[in-house]
């Protein structure tokens, strides 16, 4: 059977991607960066760590959905992905294939147990997925896993709740244990954290917000699950809300985990960096 | 009142701040449409060679049309451009996320980079209008 | 404040549009099927039934959404959506105007309310959609009200159970309760009753069945939203299954609810035809 | 067994149907791709003109498309074709569901009519192979 004991969160900041595309990962500004992910990069892949698949939390912004339509939860069931073109050409990365059966299970059984999903098999992805996969992965010639692209729509009011996020984890979880493949699975959230990159407030970040938002991924879930929405505009910046996607992958776990590694920066580009390596405690 | 309502009342409050609701989605949607056509490099030619013989072809108002052309995002906020979609407008200017912050904030590149190097905008005094907190 | 007084339910075979746009609604086949329509007719255009605005909860035929993408629920916010070439061009009715205030209102409320509700602005509508439209109001030059087209997928399985389409329904009516305009809002449930359109078994119809689940939408709810995916395909035919859209509307009215008008005839093309028109009881 | 694998294996048992699940869907995408895009003018016209040279740019098997040219929608939705996409095909060929279902049925079209003005197919009998019932 499938097995998932890892879950792991990362902020996505497109200079990120950019910094490793122009192998600028020694500069003064990256070195800070990149050198949070040594660990996990190393940790990942040690043959009982290493993921055969991973469901990659993430949300678009404005590159595979315009305005024509905007799903709340997206899941990516096609064979593979193309990295996007945000504006400057598509990043130079793998494409991103994914583990159609594990993905096709996974919907199937959200949607039965009343997840509104919408299956997706055209939607070239952008940095949300690709740069969670360079910092844990580097510049492999093809990724190390299967990936599962599960879509959040974090850009068009209202978006999903915190507490809806977390149960659509739980429910991801269940789905997991239940296929029927000897398969290592991991769960990745990704964006945040504090960030603002709109208006005359952009430019904000709470760092104190955020660490207490790590320090409870082990500490106190139950405080997490319940943050509505306006605390994460007014407390992290209009895109801290981003981090309702860690909260699907802290839901996929189990209630009691470890941190196994931890990384907070800033800045990266207009936000703080957040990364958590969290294992299921037996 | 119903959660909505409370909801985007709150969100209101937050000063520096445009929530990209329903209002804003329906006021800016060719903004928005026009934004991601830049997507596709054959389109961000067209755009570079002539910006206004661009825009003829997109129902937007006049004043949004002047905004993009002015690359006056606050303004494009107010008239219902979002963040992730204007993005395609400074990236095919070849500009970052940094400058088109800095720009939205009234500060200069340099004031803005130095301002997030020590720890980014404080969120003390940046709550709320109405609290002043 | 809107009002939300009275359901329809009705089948939206293809071939009943072809014969209202070739004027044959008086050829023997056509005249009992349009028959059971002129009671409804002369009823909603009566002042104190005719709806200001219709949610119309409908399912695509592989006419906006191809396998690219496949929402669950999607919900239609733009100002206007225009009838689809179902393959021999578009059908000669009028365009449909949204009333995207009231669209947008339902999204929100909907989503704050747990449903992962896709949005879609770009959406051509088939005969899901219009053929409804003709079989209440005829051939006028522009539609008598404004229309909230809401989507669900009863083609790709898994599709939504009838319990989760009741309580969209019933989350749909909150919505609408709450949205402060004087507005007359009528909701139409469509597709069904009894057809399969493919394989050796096309043709299956059930009557009795049909008949029974006609009389419990007005006698014993609790058994309808209970009734499992398999039992519609089993008995009703393969895309029976469309009368879980039927519960939609159910779900929004309330708990007691009286039978105005009813129509059952056999066979419209491939289909059991049935329509009900339902009065909240006060 | 869970709920999905469950109602998968119920469904197998109805006799004469095909559900489209996520295994068809995989299998036939393609299918239902080329089927749907048929429901433009231009590409009807380019169909009509040389069917087999439409085909080449869709990357079907050769089974697939051996059985779009035989209209043979059987074994369409055997091979993940889902008939409302299947629908395109024969709405080009002019033809209705009823000309479709005829066909799938094994029936000649004034036989299939006769047993729809009739009420239709019985479901006694055509409720599960393994009941036989
Ligand atoms: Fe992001
Ligand atoms: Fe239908």
């Amino acid at each position: 059977m499938a097995d998932l004991q890892y879950g792991i969160a990362c902020s996505h900041v497109p200079l990120i991607g950019v910094g490793a595309d122009q192998n600028r990962e020694d500069d003064p500004y990256f070195a800070p960066i990149f050198a949070g992910f040594d660990w996990t990069r190393q940790w990942i892949m040690k043959p009982e760590n290493r993921p055969d698949a991973v469901i990659l939390v993430f949300n678009d912004h404005a590159s595979a959905f315009s305005q024509e339509i905007i799903p709340t939860f997206a899941i990516g069931c096609a064979d593979e992905f193309q990295p996007a073109d945000e504006g400057w050409g598509p990043r130079p990365v793998p494409v991103v294939k994914n583990h159609p059966e594990l993905a096709w299970h996974v919907a199937e059984n959200l949607i039965m147990d009343d997840f509104d999903m919408t299956i997706v098999n055209d939607m070239p992805v952008d940095h949300g997925l690709t740069v969670p996969l360079t910092v844990m992965f580097n510049k492999p010639d093809s990724w190390p896993c299967r990936v599962v692209p599960l879509m959040v729509n974090v850009v068009t009011y209202p978006v999903p709740s915190g507490e809806r996020c977390w149960k659509l984890g739980e429910s991801i979880r269940r789905a997991v244990d239940g296929f029927n493949e000897d398969l290592n699975v991991q769960i990745w959230g990704t964006g945040g954290m504090s960030h603002q990159l709109q208006g005359p407030r952009a430019g904000l970040i709470n760092a104190e917000w955020d660490r207490k938002f790590l320090d409870d991924m082990t500490e106190d879930t139950d405080r997490l699950r319940k943050i509505p929405h306006i605390e994460y505009l007014r407390e992290t910046g209009s895109e801290g809300i981003e981090m309702v996607m860690w909260l699907v992958m802290r839901g996929a776990l189990d209630p009691q985990v470890k941190e196994l590694h931890r990384h907070y920066h800033v800045p990266a580009s207009n936000t703080a960096l957040g990364h958590i390596v969290l294992e299921n405690v037996q | 009142m119903n959660r909505r309502d409370t909801f985007f009342r709150q969100a209101e409050d937050i000063p520096g701040t445009t929530l990209f609701t329903s209002g804003k989605a329906r006021q800016g949607y060719w903004i928005n449409q026009f934004s991601m056509s830049l997507m596709k490099p054959e389109n961000r030619k067209k755009w570079r060679a002539d910006e206004k013989k661009y825009l003829e072809d997109w129902p937007m108002t006049a004043e949004q049309k002047d905004a993009v052309l002015a690359r006056d995002y606050n303004r494009l906020l107010e008239l219902g451009g979002n963040i992730y979609y204007l993005a395609k407008i400074f990236s095919t200017d070849g500009l970052s996320f940094v400058h088109a912050a800095s720009a939205m904030t009234g500060m200069s590149v340099e004031d803005y980079k130095a301002m997030m190097m020590a720890g980014g905008r404080p969120v003390e005094g940046n709550r709320s209008i109405r609290e002043g907190n």
